[in-house]
């Protein structure tokens, strides 16, 4: 056991990072890797990197170098009830998304004219529109880069190594989309990759503007020793100011209202794999920092700005909700409602109770889910359809795709928050917290909120049951297009069971995080 | 004069209701199983709702023989728990996933099965076999029938959940739960575009209800600190918080929401273009009678809460009076029988409003019981005959029970019984609203009394209006051939066995004896449900519910005299119209509004639907054009700023020393002057 | 004597220094202006110099350096404005040094996007 | 009074001066040789920097001077961090000396003799002896000495273009070089002349700077005497205001000279800035206000700049004046932290910048190509190698993993100012970072673009233009005629991608990239990667 204990922390780091190095050196230098070859590889790391987050959420393991010494940086990696959840969620996340359907770029492009009725080949790695060998390698080490700077950001236990982090996805994340995005518009792509690097790299740079002052206050870059302090040696005026200062540089990750902007663009353009990983891992990093950065080393600020920032985020859950009954494209509609789904994690955060904080880890962890399973089934469906308008007259998913059908009413029920799916606990509890705040919150602003969140998840129902009506019913059987089969199955029953899971037995998830929170609330009362 | 009041011995005595001793039972010992009755009941239907759809595509009769087994099996494991409750004596509490770890919040999540809620589980499981069976033969030919049988079991499983939970978190899922379901099975057949927008309606309309459900129980757990029953209840009770009449108003209209009171009534006549068994099982036993079961296991806070009580009651005293007479407008049987259903559940919640101190909700129970047979009686005859005539409109449905005579004795003890003629079961538990009403009223009960008083008074003879109405309807003769031609008799076979397949609709067009149009597993559902709408009265004489009213004998010969009246009436009217259709009589303009249901559902557009979409439009374009026209000026903004510079500054080197010495001077102000 | 007399010569030959430097389009006269400039801070210098109690005499050797520095420079000066005679046919400072960058086509998707 | 001069300390600085001599004087002996200058110059640079290490290895706080006084003050002290920017500056000339070894080393059309390369070569050498001596300077006359000793001659090699089509404008760039740099002389004289007047002395001597700064009107005329001299620096630096030359020497100068002007130079500036930061350090209340308006005004007017320019030079101009206000940025806080964060931002950056431009200049040396967005565009699908390395630096520049060393050099330096609580000048910093990151991301979108508009660029390769044919051919026969190793950005500015793809695409078969451009740009990617796997020993 020991051995494995010592191996698997360097192994769920490494993996990806090397083989997404090696695969991008193997397609600059000599004969590029073909797309299998590339991809088997991918997978592989994948699957190992899932295996070794199992290991390592188990046992715990921990390491810690010396990284800059004259900073005083340490590479300190490990795990608590905080970030294991996220952890297993990455591993997750890296299969699906390794896995999912490559869809050559240029073939949306070409199936978006009008009157073509005969499905296409799902995955077209064979024939003559095979995107080059080395763009498809680039594509997967993209992937396994992305995947590898999201690990390191939920294992790191120092400030300025989660900065590095936080930071690694960006570039990869921007290939994605800029190199293998939706090409039906070149400018819409170069811009809203353009938007994304802009916008989360904005966002990063504020939070290492908080990150330097805590540090100049503390005198040390070590997460644990922030929440130990729990801004005990901050006044509360630069808490507040601090605190502020973070919260814009992580809301404009998480997103929170009005920094949601670039989200929809993003999520319009982006591969499949692409959205799977930004909406269920990089979003996360997001909120997982408000925790880490914000709840647990400085209190008194989040209680000082918390009214303004549920409110914000309660504003992010009804204009989402609202933007979604209107939305014509598919996948942005997605996305809008991401951001509603995370309002209520960021409500649930604001609240700062321990019931606010284990519905907001649960929440995203839903939401993750959710969302993956929303992403993969959404590509396939653009795909088929040769893009994702609402508008123009699409066959009845009922009719014409049962088991795709079946997905889109399990994932829209999720999205509903449905009871006995993964969504309920994450907004209920949300609920609950803001009926019921933390201290030093005003208790009538936050009941406010929760009215107007239960309102905006009634809009959730709405928007929910337009989509139904809009691709699920009706009598239309043409244009015909493919039931979803093979790996892409697998992927979609694998998220669905995981969601049903989670909506049918919650204990075991909320164990896992309860000390964590239970620990984060106890310093409260260090601060004074 | 006062001697024939003599001769009758009037005025006549309460007369208090006998309860008459069970037959003692076998005395069985409780093995102390791993799993209790409760638990095997909602662990069976949730997966055979799930293993309904995954087992056999071709066929769908694995399909159908998981969800008769299931809903058997369901059924037996409620009568054990009535029996295992009644030993125990009164309570089984059992444990669900709970307990979870919510931090501040304590959430034990169990199951209670109190002789209440055992009883009303029985009679869930009994009408969710019936339904099941029927449905077999009702979506023969329907290629979903897995996807509605597995719905159907997933729905009994939320509705079982809702009954015996002991937690408000539970009840939570199986209300949320049972909303979806019924999107599900109101819109199963989704070609139908009309079917979709019912189905998106009911789901809306309820879910927007929920609102106030969901948080009026967040207050109340938080109240207590955890989401159990018992807690909530003791702490609530503990001494009188003013909040308490807030939360409890917020449940009530949330109550209100899901079953179909005004002003959230509309969504459920339109809920007809559902299949028709699944209009028996929304509509008698379950969804629409969430509510009641709820507020009874809340009842000590609904007795404690004034102003909720008060809202209880005057909503669904206007809902009950208002839905009889839209029913007896009603064109079409299938609505009648709607409206008829959101009067009689209006009837239940009113019972809960008056109910005088120390006694307990079981009257209420009693009505949701009795409705529960006889509407879904109703309901799947209706379907049956609606198979058999082709629709359910007036015109398709005249003198149905003449030409097929099987239908007669269903439908006859079904409209009875809602109407409330002696003996059935429907008069037993609405003359014990009616005399619950009075006896809360002579308790004091305040305002709410009267107002409840007077409404069941006045359902009662119109209730008797609409099924004598629907009756002359059903029942015209002389037999008036339709322009069918009718089929020769040799193509008439008997269909007995629960696994052919019979053609139905093609065997039974103008076949005149019904008796082969249904397969005999269906019509003995169909009889059982009749036996217990005839004979279900005496479980008022059971210990199974105990009831402290004592009936007023005068109020009770007025009531049937006003029956009487009302269905003479209607009679009168209905001569000389062909159809023998009372409401023909009506100005076509009430019909109109009537079948309309006075436009509310206009009235949901114009007041929530269309502002909302409205609101949604500005939101698109505020996004588009502020938000984002911010992100996007910033981009420009750079943009600029970099043009005007590229344009400003120098290319020659003369100017580039101006630069230079003007910088001198600009810093030697900055550092000389400025520190 | 008082250090205010050479002190307010330096003040002056720098500000004629500076107008030389500002308004001269002639490149040789602009050389002229920087060296009143050079000589203004030798001038400072030695008189600083010569009022300071200083071992190692500062002032003088910096002046030193500093107008052997200004030799140097004009060396190179001369040098390169004659280059630029020979190219030009006149040492005018103000004239146009070299045509503008190309500019960029406003790009067609509200962020700077590569022209194509 | 006697100096105690110890040379071992100054070889540094002696090395490459020995060479410039030496070349001279080889001249005379063998007027015919070339590339016996080339290696002389190698020599001296390789041997200069052989000689840092002993300083490297010192560690911090204490310093081996040269020409100490008596009085224990040296003239020359050279610190670790001194050491480390020596050897930059070294490591940097000779990069650009193997770039422009071909250059200097053939015959130019019309000179018989060896003349131009010897005085190249010297120019060069005593240039980079310049730039050695000016961060150990720890007084005046050494400090004017060696700035003017490391800019002069680089006006000569600016304005010693050897082509005809671009001499006209590298004599302009010299003279607006030059004119800058006679002006701001002439402050720093100014500025010496007052700090003598202020402190009494000449030396740059942290005491005597405080005891004058204690007095008002001392620390008034100190104070004035320090922003003169900064804005001496500042030209060299480039920073607002004193930037106006850059873009135009930049563009004008020969390829190799702007990187020695955009690498080895800075190194220069920014060491005569830590010295007189490190002089002013002890005062105590003497925040230089000013160094944080220069910076902020510095990195805000670059990038805005850079985002317009399509011509990669021009670019680098402007992000060059941006850097040099990130280079600025640390000394706002007069602290021994802060200049060891600038000195570590200057070793990155100079990394980057030199890898730039030698991918800039491989890339426009080849036939048809160019220095403009355009030419650089798919230049991922066309050469990978060299496009993965200029992605490094830009990534490095912009501040963005996976080029982490350039992240963690704009934490180092942000880190002080933090320290101090300046904390508009952190805001207007970070969001100067996004607006790099846009500057940089339009290179680097260009480098990973389709080519072609929708098709695979590789499709047109049957199909190159006859045009470009020839040019391979034309290459084929003198790979290192005038024309083939001419950057003629003007011609290609219009030419569309597609021609340069397709040129470029028949160029590869026949021009290979010379192997020393190959092993420069290994080595200094290696460098990056090494920082930014292990950033250890740079800040």
């Amino acid at each position: 056991m020991s051995v494995i204990d010592a191996l698997a922390l360097p192994v769920l780091v490494l993996t990806p990072l090397l083989v997404g190095v090696w695969l991008l050196v193997a397609d600059r230098v000599g004969t590029p890797p073909r797309p299998g070859t590339s991809r088997s590889l991918a997978v592989a790391a994948a699957v190992l990197v899932a295996a070794s987050a199992v290991v390592v959420v188990w046992r715990r393991p921990e390491i810690d170098l010396l990284w800059i010494e004259s900073l005083g940086v340490r590479l300190d990696l490990g795990v608590d009830g905080l970030s294991a959840p996220f952890l297993l969620l990455t591993g997750l996340m890296a299969v699906v998304a390794t896995l999912v359907p490559y869809h050559h770029p240029l073939s949306d492009a070409r199936l978006g004219e009008p009157g073509r009725h005969e499905p296409t080949v799902a995955l077209p790695v064979v024939g003559t529109d095979v995107p080059r060998p080395r763009a498809l390698a680039t594509y997967y080490a993209c992937l396994l880069v992305v995947v590898a700077g999201s690990l390191l950001t939920f294992l790191t236990r120092d400030a300025v190594v989660f900065f590095v982090a936080f930071e690694l996805v960006l570039i990869p994340m921007w290939v994605l989309v800029a190199r293998h995005g939706d090409a039906t518009s070149a400018a819409d792509r170069d811009g809203a990759a353009l938007r994304f690097l802009l916008f989360t790299a904005t966002g990063s740079m504020l939070m290492l503007v908080g990150i330097l002052a805590l540090w100049g206050a503390t005198g040390t870059t070590d997460l644990s020793r922030w929440a130990e302090l729990a801004g005990s040696s901050l006044a509360s005026g630069t808490q507040v100011v601090v605190a502020v200062i973070l919260l814009i540089g992580l809301g404009i990750k998480v997103p929170v209202w009005p920094l949601h902007t670039w989200l929809p663009w993003v999520h319009a353009t982006a591969p499949t794999a692409g959205s799977v990983l930004l909406a269920a891992v990089l979003l996360k990093m997001g909120a997982y920092g408000m925790i880490r950065l914000v709840a647990a080393p400085l209190p008194e600020g989040l209680a000082t700005v918390a009214p303004v920032l549920a409110g914000l985020a309660v504003t992010g859950i009804l204009w989402a909700g609202l933007a979604c009954l209107v939305e014509q494209d598919l996948k942005r509609l997605i996305a809008w409602a991401s951001i509603g789904h995370l309002g209520f994690v960021v409500l649930a955060i604001a609240a700062g109770s321990e019931t606010g904080l284990q519905a907001a880890i649960y929440g995203n962890m839903a939401h993750g889910l959710i969302s993956a399973l929303l992403f993969v089934l959404v590509g396939n469906l653009k795909h088929q359809w040769g893009g994702a308008d609402l508008g123009s007259p699409r066959a009845a998913l009922r009719e014409v795709s049962p088991r795709l059908g079946f997905v889109l009413v399990l994932g829209m029920a999720a999205a509903m928050g449905l009871p006995g799916l993964a969504g309920f606990w994450g907004e209920w509890g949300a609920l609950y917290a803001a009926w019921e705040p933390g201290p030093g919150r005003t208790l009538w602003w936050f009941r406010g909120f929760a009215i107007a969140a239960a309102l905006g998840a009634v809009l959730a129902a709405a928007y929910a049951v337009r989509v139904l009506r809009e691709v699920w019913a009706g009598d239309r059987r043409s244009p015909a297009i493919r039931d979803t089969r093979g790996v892409e199955l697998g992927l979609l029953s694998l998220l669905g069971v995981g969601i049903l899971a989670l909506g049918v037995y919650p204990g075991p998830l909320l164990d896992l995080t309860a000390p964590a929170t239970e620990a984060i609330i106890a310093t409260l009362g260090v601060g004074r | 004069m006062n001697d024939l009041l003599d001769l009758i011995g009037w005025p006549w005595p309460d007369w208090d209701l006998p309860s008459l001793p069970l037959p003692d039972l076998p005395d069985i010992p409780l093995p102390d199983l791993p799993v209790t009755a409760a638990q095997v009941m909602i662990l069976l239907t949730a997966t055979a709702g799930i293993l309904g759809l995954a087992v056999g595509r071709r066929s769908s009769r694995p399909a159908a023989w998981v969800a008769v087994l299931s809903s058997g099996l369901v059924l037996l494991a409620a009568v054990w728990q009535l029996y295992a409750v009644y030993e125990l004596g009164g309570q089984q509490v059992s444990g669900t996933v709970g307990p979870l770890a919510l931090g501040e919040l304590e959430a034990p999540l169990e199951l209670s099965a109190t002789r209440l809620s055992a009883l009303v589980a029985a009679v869930v499981s009994l009408v969710a076999l019936v339904v099941q069976v029927f449905a077999r033969w009702y979506l023969w030919f329907d290629p979903r029938y897995r996807q509605f049988s597995a719905t159907v079991s997933l729905f009994t499983a939320a509705m079982l959940l809702v009954v015996l939970s002991g937690d408000v978190l539970l009840t939570l899922i199986g209300w949320e739960v049972m909303g979806w379901c019924s999107f599900l099975l109101i819109g199963h057949l989704s070609v139908k575009d009309s079917a979709n927008r019912a189905a998106v309606k009911a789901l809306l309309v309820t879910r927007l209800a929920d609102v106030g459900f969901v948080i009026g129980l967040i207050w109340l757990a938080a109240g207590a600190g955890s989401t159990s029953v018992e807690a909530i209840i003791e702490h609530w009770t503990g001494d009188s918080y003013a909040a308490l009449g807030v939360a409890m108003c917020l449940v009530v209209v949330g109550v209100a929401g899901k079953s179909a009171q005004l002003p959230f009534q509309d969504w459920l006549p339109d809920a007809m273009e559902g299949p028709t068994p699944a209009s028996a099982l929304i509509h008698a036993a379950t969804m629409v009678a969430a509510g009641t079961v709820v507020l009874a296991q809340l009842f000590p806070l609904l007795q404690a809460a004034g102003p909720a009580r008060l809202l209880l009651a005057v909503l669904v005293s206007v809902t009950v009076v208002l839905a009889a007479l839209l029913a007896f407008a009603q064109p079409d049987l299938k609505r009648l029988l709607a409206w008829s259903t959101v009067s009689q559940v209006g009837l239940m919640l009113a019972a809960l409003t008056v109910v005088p101190g120390g006694t307990g909700p079981d009257v209420a129970i009693m009505h949701l019981l009795s409705h529960a047979w006889f509407k879904a009686l109703l309901f799947l005859t209706v379907g049956w005959m609606g198979v058999l005539t082709g629709g359910t409109v007036v015109r398709y449905v005249a003198s149905a029970t003449k030409r097929y005579r099987s239908l007669r004795r269903p439908m006859g003890l079904g409209l009875l019984a809602l109407a409330g003629v002696p003996p059935m079961v429907g008069f037993v538990s609405k003359e014990l609203v009616l005399a619950q009403a009075e006896h809360g009223v002579q308790d004091g009960v305040g305002p709410a009394g009267t107002i409840v008083l007077a409404a069941v008074g006045a359902s009662v003879p119109l209730t008797a209006a609409y099924c004598m109405r629907a009756w002359l309807i059903l029942d015209r003769g002389p037999i008036q051939r339709l322009q069918r031609t009718p089929r020769r008799a040799q193509e008439h076979q008997i269909i007995d066995d629960f696994f052919d397949e019979p053609e139905v609709l093609e065997e039974a067009i103008g076949i005149e004896e019904a008796e082969s149009a249904i397969s005999s597993s269906a019509r003995t559902a169909v009889a059982l449900l009749g036996f217990c709408s005839v004979v279900g009265g005496i479980l008022v004489f059971t210990p199974q519910l105990d009831l402290h009213v004592s009936i007023n004998l005068q109020l009770l010969v007025a009531a049937l005299l006003l029956m009487a009246l009302a269905a003479l009436a209607v009679w009168v009217v209905s001569r000389g119209v062909g159809s023998r259709d009372a409401a023909a009589r009506l100005p076509i303009r009430v019909s109109l509004a009537a079948e309309r249901g006075l436009g509310f559902d206009a009235l949901y557009r114009a007041v929530v639907a269309r502002p909302v979409v409205a609101l949604a439009h500005g939101v698109q374009w505020l996004d588009r054009e502020v938000l984002d026209g911010y992100v996007r000026g910033a981009g420009h903004a750079a943009r600029l700023l970099g043009g005007a510079l590229e344009h400003t500054h120098p290319r020659r080197p003369a100017p580039g020393l101006v630069l230079v010495l003007a910088g001198v001077l600009v810093l030697a102000v900055i550092g000389v002057v400025l520190t | 004597m008082s250090p205010a007399l050479p002190l307010l010569l330096a003040a002056f030959l720098a500000g004629i220094g500076t107008y030389g430097v500002l308004a001269r389009r002639h490149a040789v006269l602009m050389l002229i202006g920087i060296e009143l400039l050079l000589a203004a801070a030798g001038l400072i210098l030695v008189t600083v110099g010569q009022f300071s109690p200083d071992p190692h005499a500062s002032g003088a050797v910096l002046t030193l350096f500093v107008i052997t520095i200004a030799a140097a420079e004009i060396v190179v000066a001369l040098a390169v404005i004659m280059a630029m005679f020979r190219t030009r046919g006149e040492v005018d400072l103000t004239g146009e040094a070299q045509p503008a960058a190309p500019e960029e086509q406003p790009a067609n998707s509200g962020a700077g996007t590569v022209t194509r | 009074m006697t100096l105690e001069l110890n040379v071992s300390a100054l070889w540094p600085v002696l090395a490459p001066a020995l060479a410039a001599l030496t070349v001279l004087v080889l001249d005379v002996v063998l007027p015919r040789a070339r590339t016996a200058h080339l290696w002389l110059a190698a020599a001296g640079l390789v041997g200069g920097g052989v000689a840092t290490v002993p300083a490297l290895t010192q560690g911090t706080g204490d310093s081996t001077g040269a020409f100490c006084l008596p009085s224990g003050h040296c003239l020359y002290a050279a610190s670790s961090l001194t050491g480390g920017l020596q050897l930059l500056a070294l490591g940097s000339a000779l990069v650009v000396l193997v770039l422009t070894w071909s250059d200097w080393g053939r015959a130019g059309p019309g000179d018989r003799t060896s003349a131009p390369t010897t005085v190249l070569v010297a120019l060069f050498l005593a240039a980079t002896a310049g730039v050695a001596a000016v961060p150990a300077a720890r007084d005046l006359g050494t400090l004017l000495v060696g700035l003017e000793l490391a800019t002069l001659p680089v006006v000569g090699l600016v304005a010693l273009e050897r082509r005809e089509r671009r001499h006209a404008g590298a004599v302009a760039g010299a003279v607006a070089l030059l004119t800058t740099s006679l002006v701001s002389f002439a402050l720093l004289a100014l500025g010496a002349a007052l700090w003598v007047a202020a402190t009494g002395s000449a030396l740059l001597d942290p005491a005597a700077a405080a005891a004058a700064a204690a007095v008002p009107e001392q620390g008034a005329l100190l104070l004035l005497a320090a922003v003169l001299v900064l804005a001496g620096l500042g030209f060299k630096l480039s920073t607002v205001p004193f930037h106006a030359w850059t873009p135009l020497t930049y563009g004008t100068a020969p390829l190799p000279v702007t990187t020695y002007l955009a690498g080895t130079s800075k190194v220069a500036a920014l060491g005569g800035m830590i010295v007189l930061v490190q002089t002013l350090a002890g005062t105590s209340g003497f925040a230089l206000l000013a160094v944080a308006v220069l910076a902020a005004l510095t990195m805000t007017l670059g990038n805005a700049m850079a985002l317009r320019q399509v011509d990669l030079v021009h670019l680098l101009a402007w992000s060059a004046v941006a850097q040099a206000g990130w280079l600025m940025l640390p000394l706002a806080s007069l602290s021994s932290r802060a200049v060891q964060a600038a000195g570590g931002y200057l070793a990155v950056y100079v990394v980057a910048t030199v890898l730039a431009f030698v991918v800039v200049i491989a890339v426009a040396r080849r036939p048809g190509g160019g220095a403009t967005l355009a030419d650089h565009r798919a230049l991922a699908r066309r050469q990978p190698l060299a496009a993965a390395a200029l992605g490094l630096a830009l990534l490095t520049l912009a501040g963005l993993p996976p080029a982490i060393v350039g992240l963690v050099a704009k934490v180092v330096v942000l880190r002080p100012v933090a320290a101090d609580g300046t904390w508009w000048l952190i805001i207007v910093a970070t969001l100067n970072i996004a607006l790099g990151i846009a500057v940089y991301v339009r290179w680097l979108s260009a480098l990973i673009a389709r080519s072609g508009e929708d098709t695979g660029w590789e499709r047109e390769v049957p199909v190159a233009s006859p045009a470009a044919e020839e040019d391979a051919e034309a290459t084929t026969a003198l790979p290192t005629s005038a024309d083939a190793t001419e950057p003629a950005p003007d011609d290609t500015a219009q030419a569309t991608s597609a021609e340069v793809g397709a040129t470029a695409v028949a160029g590869q078969s026949a021009y290979a990239m010379p192997w020393t451009h190959r092993v420069l740009i290994l080595a200094l990617s290696a460098l990056l990667v090494a920082g930014s796997i292990a950033p250890v020993g740079i800040f």
